[in-house]
């Protein structure tokens, strides 16, 4: 056991990975030499060499593509993208090949691979650097996509996601690589790929997210606690599969819903977790299924971030309106 | 342009291949012909779905596989039927994969070839990562990847040439150059001289030859994989060639080219020169042409049989090859599909 | 007035524009020489010269990028993607750039363009022909996205986008190209952009639906209303900017909803439907909010594709369970 | 490589400029130099968000926008502030966008400067673009596009390439080859000898220049912009440079590069070799340097401080630039933003 921040926490699953797993290898953008940008690879080429710590050029299309292709050939390539914003380029081959392989060949061909991706904004970055598109990924048949919000859940989901015999896009939350730090069990474990996370428990409402709002509907629960209000906070922590049950068990007790997310609103991720709770848990909902998410904008700059985040007040006053009514 | 048999079945220098082989790689050709003709007539009768005929390009496909070992890897596109076959992948999944069956994309376990790519220009990609990983692996396997002309326009030649040349990795490039990206020619994709010409780029070596033509195809990838087994890196292949019918079955190609083209181009036949390199060395005659055709057919029809009697996926089936295990939505999912189907 | 398809609508649309302004210009794979492999652009380059209507390299994320720029600079430009399966290498220049030119400058710089991508299945056609990935477009901030279901539609809402002073995503159902046929003014006309169009009006049920699943509405409302259903059928016709109002006020009259579409279902533009109204009209929704979806799996084909696509059947069978409970 | 001022302040062959213009860029380098490491001295301070070095391009970036007409189109990078400065963007809008503020991306009217782009690659095809309607609308107007080494490595270099060559667009593709990207040194990119000689597989002339050198990159631009208003179409130009500071403010090159490298670049200074140049000819002094360095800290002054000044987004503002008009949908969110703020 050790006391890591997330960005160790991943640093130590890829190390433990190419440890253990002779097939398992890195590429991306100035991973090795550097660590990459977020350091999250700090050391590891050092360690295991630039043939499996590849620093490669600035082609992230080329990256997917070259690490479906070294999947298909057996090897289990982490590839990273340094910013979301910029994995849109690749999105050809996430979508049209990494995806579709093991169907487009009936599980002759398969791509267990890992693609990495920091996402989610906070820090007061360029344009391009804040972005959240896990529901364009989740809306990706064929793929997994996780997003994890504490050291034990980043290593654990990573080394699952790397174990996984079908392609994960993981989402690395920003705004949480250093700020949250917890005891992380040593060597190989794994989390469950498909679990959420009930981070705890009330009566009165549930709140449902992942990434790095889990910190804001903390705040919020935490806030909410002190004026009486029996609070269950949700983090899915895997958007596909998405639990399902753990939703519904939760709705069926408190009725009432809370969906945050720092992507934008139309056709996010917390449409589909609404579309659901309005499907499967109609009858329990004692109010609307409120969502307090990203505007239909462009991430803003530094200046302007905190009017575009959702905040702690905002979760709290939606809470409130969906317990008023 | 490089040539070592000429329109009239003259040689340049010594034949890279023994009349054996040249034989053999004839009766391949004739095989070829037959199944991308029926291809055709089966798609008119409504058999098949769109097809898209590789006519004229008979030599490039059998003369690429011809220069690579069985087991090296073979990522191409939806017109390289015949030079899947030549690598091991069998006439009735080509079929199965044209009538509309997933199945189709599953070769055997030890065939090295992918499904056949639709999209143009991504499946590059794939072939550098195939072939890496058989170099980590230290397998002396190596990859060839086959595209148009058309697809040198796509971002993903570029990245795929890039990475493959600064890793060097053993992945060939093999360009058919059939004149037209559907309507658009050659000449109006890229103001390059020629397609080969692009490896300057990459610092990769380049070569032109032409496609039509069995013993220069055979020979350009025959240096280029042995090259790349002894970790000299990739190469890109330019095989000039033609395509003789439409794009595909939907395509009217009248609106784009003249029939003065065509039948210039049909002067230039693949199998024609090696019939009569062949004849002109007592290695080819009227019989024999009638046995090897008598085979092919038969050959082709057992495939089309094979892959129309193949029944379709059952209920629920197409969801089963999303993942390794059906997550719990899909599995919701696919009793909901049930549920409907009957 | 002429009976056109919705092809021929969408031809007149580009041949009216073209004609009217001269910054208008087509671009695409194969659009002039064969006026495209769905024959969209017939004939256009004859009448207008291959110097407005532009055959292109194979190349989306050129062709895109380039008609933004084309864009900036003052021009019109139409992009054609072959497919919709085939806009995804185009996809980093829609949401990197053509989505944000507008706010990144603060409307000094602005991309007044139309992305015309036919989509969806039903054709027997091969892999990656027959996506339906509006969602994702849908997503993307900055964008309006478009779906016409009708020759009248095609054809006022293309002269809309190619008008609006900001970028449209046009989504062509390719089923309906030719198996639909209306009277379609002459000229130019305008049908806006943002008003959804009630196909028909009913008290019981509202279904709704956009694109090449109006025919299979269409017939399971008929199929309803011969069992004395009164339904009511919403066409969306415009996914962005979404009208609200006409859903509200169906919803709030029928209490009953079942939402159609081809795309798969998790994180489907029929999850922000039924999100919102899981958001707006709790209070008149007398039974869960049911989607008629494609699976979430690769689009399969021509031998398998009747178990994918949503059939008259299966909607009237989730409209029966929504009008038991 | 072409040189015409070498770093001793020798001159091959005639001057491209005159005296005059030459102390005109001078003075115009003095201020970018200055401008560069206010701007990193302000990112320390907080007062900026990550700020991306230019410091020893400031030739490449002057002699560039040199070449250029005042209304030719530049489409250039987070690291081509000079650039874009030269050809009209204002310093308090280059300061603005550091600040974190999208204003910094709003240009006046009157300057043909997009703002820089972030995304590496993407970027290329705009200027294409832009070039092909100036063409259509015969204005005689030109693009120039900025680009580092490591773009050059994303397919839609390529793509931007092949259409600017195939349509004959004007547009002069100008990188700024600095050796890295981030960490990854120039060799590590691409295995072609220059960067160059990838226009061949364009079909379109290429050049490398010393990117140091004012009058190599002078002169490399201009001619290509002359031949690419005469309709003489695209030219790829490799200036040859060194980033001298760090790949942002939070990089630390001591992880991939050796100060030997570093200093041995120093001694190739693009401002030294003009200045050394101009004494020799009795145009430049002390009493000029202290001149122009006061009047370059006098502007970059005031121009932190109309950014500073500058109030920041106010409340709903970051959605009104979405679309012309505010759709309903944005509208509530307008009103729920508000009310959240308050
Ligand atoms: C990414 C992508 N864009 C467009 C298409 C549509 N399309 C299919 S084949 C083709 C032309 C390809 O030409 P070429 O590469 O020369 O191959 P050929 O068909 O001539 O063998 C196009 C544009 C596609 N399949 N994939
Ligand atoms: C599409 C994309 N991928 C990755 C990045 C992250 N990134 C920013 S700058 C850079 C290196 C670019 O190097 P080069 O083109 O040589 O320009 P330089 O920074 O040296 O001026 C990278 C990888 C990005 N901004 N955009
Ligand atoms: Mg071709
Ligand atoms: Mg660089």
């Amino acid at each position: 056991m050790k006391v890591l921040t997330i960005a160790r926490a991943l640093n130590e699953a890829l190390d433990v990975a190419l440890e253990k797993d002779a097939q398992v290898m890195l590429l991306g953008e100035d991973v090795g030499r550097t660590g990459g940008v977020f350091r999250v690879t700090d050391g590891l080429q050092e360690r295991h060499g630039a043939g499996r710590v590849v620093d490669t050029p600035v082609a992230e299309s080329g990256i997917v593509g070259v690490a479906f292709g070294l999947a298909v050939g057996g090897m289990r390539p982490v590839a990273e993208m340094q910013f979301m914003g910029f994995s849109y380029p690749a999105f050809d081959q996430v979508i049209n090949h990494v995806s579709r392989i093991r169907n487009r060949s009936r599980h002759r061909f398969t791509a267990p691979m890992v693609i990495r991706i920091p996402y989610g904004g906070g820090i007061g970055a360029a344009e391009h650097h804040s972005e959240s598109a896990e529901a364009i990924y989740a809306h990706t048949p064929g793929l997994k996509v996780v997003v994890p919000a504490t050291p034990y859940d980043a290593k654990g989901l990573l080394l699952a996601a790397i174990n996984d015999p079908d392609p994960v896009v993981f989402c690395e939350p920003i705004r949480l690589y250093r700020s949250v730090k917890e005891e992380v069990p040593d060597g190989w474990y794994e989390v469950p790929i498909g679990e959420a996370r009930v981070e705890r428990t009330g009566e009165d409402i549930t709140l449902i997210t992942w990434g790095a709002m889990t910190t804001e509907v903390r705040g919020a629960a935490t806030a909410l606690e002190a004026e009486g209000v029996s609070v269950e906070v949700i983090d899915l922590r895997s958007l596909v599969p998405l639990d399902t049950d753990t939703i519904e068990a939760s709705v069926e007790k408190t009725g009432r819903v809370v969906i945050v997310h720092e992507a934008p609103k139309t056709a996010g991720f917390g449409a589909e977790v609404a579309a659901l709770i309005a499907e499967r848990c109609l009858y329990s909902l004692e109010a609307p299924v409120r969502r307090v998410t990203g505007w239909d904008s462009v991430f803003p700059l530094k200046r302007s971030e905190h009017q575009y985040l959702p905040s702690v007040e905002r979760i709290v006053r939606a809470a409130r309106q969906t317990l008023e009514t | 342009m490089r040539q070592r048999l000429t329109p009239s079945g003259g040689v340049e220098g010594d034949p890279p291949i023994d009349i054996q082989l040249t034989r053999r790689l004839y009766r391949a050709m004739v095989f070829a012909r037959t199944y991308d003709r029926k291809g055709t007539a089966l798609q008119k009768q409504g058999r098949l779905a769109t097809y898209a005929p590789f006519e004229g390009q008979e030599a490039a496909q059998i003369g690429a596989a011809a220069g690579l070992q069985p087991n090296d890897w073979v990522v191409a596109t939806y017109r390289d039927a015949a030079l899947m076959w030549a690598q091991g992948y069998p006439w009735e999944l080509l079929f199965a994969g044209r009538t509309g069956d997933e199945r189709g994309g599953s070769p055997p376990e030890h065939v090295p070839v992918m499904p056949p790519s639709i999209t143009v220009g991504g499946h590059m990609v794939h072939a550098v990562g195939l072939a890496w990983a058989e170099k980590l692996n230290g397998t002396g396997r190596i990859a060839l990847t086959s595209f148009g002309d058309g697809a040198t326009s796509e971002g993903d030649f570029h990245e795929a040439m890039n990475f493959a040349a600064v890793y060097d990795i053993g992945c060939i490039f093999f360009c058919q150059n059939n004149g037209y990206a559907i309507s658009l020619p050659r000449e109006m994709q890229t103001r390059s001289t020629s397609i080969a010409e692009k490896a300057i780029a990459y610092g990769m070596p380049g070569v032109q030859v032409d496609g039509n033509d069995l013993f220069a195809v055979y020979e350009a990838v025959h240096d280029a994989a042995e090259r790349a087994r002894a970790g000299g890196g990739p190469t890109l292949i330019e095989a000039v060639t033609y395509r003789i019918g439409p794009h595909t079955t939907s395509d009217d190609p009248k609106r784009y080219r003249s029939d003065d083209e065509v039948s210039e181009w049909k002067r230039r036949d693949p199998l024609e020169r090696v019939r009569i390199y062949l004849s002109e060395r007592g290695a080819w005659d009227e019989e024999w042409q009638a046995t090897i055709e008598a085979e092919a057919a038969a050959e082709i029809d057992r495939a089309i049989e094979l892959a129309e009697n193949m029944p379709p996926l059952g209920p629920g089936e197409i969801l089963d090859a999303m993942f390794e295990t059906l997550p719990p939505h899909l599995e919701r999912q696919r009793a909901e599909l049930l549920e409907n189907l009957t």
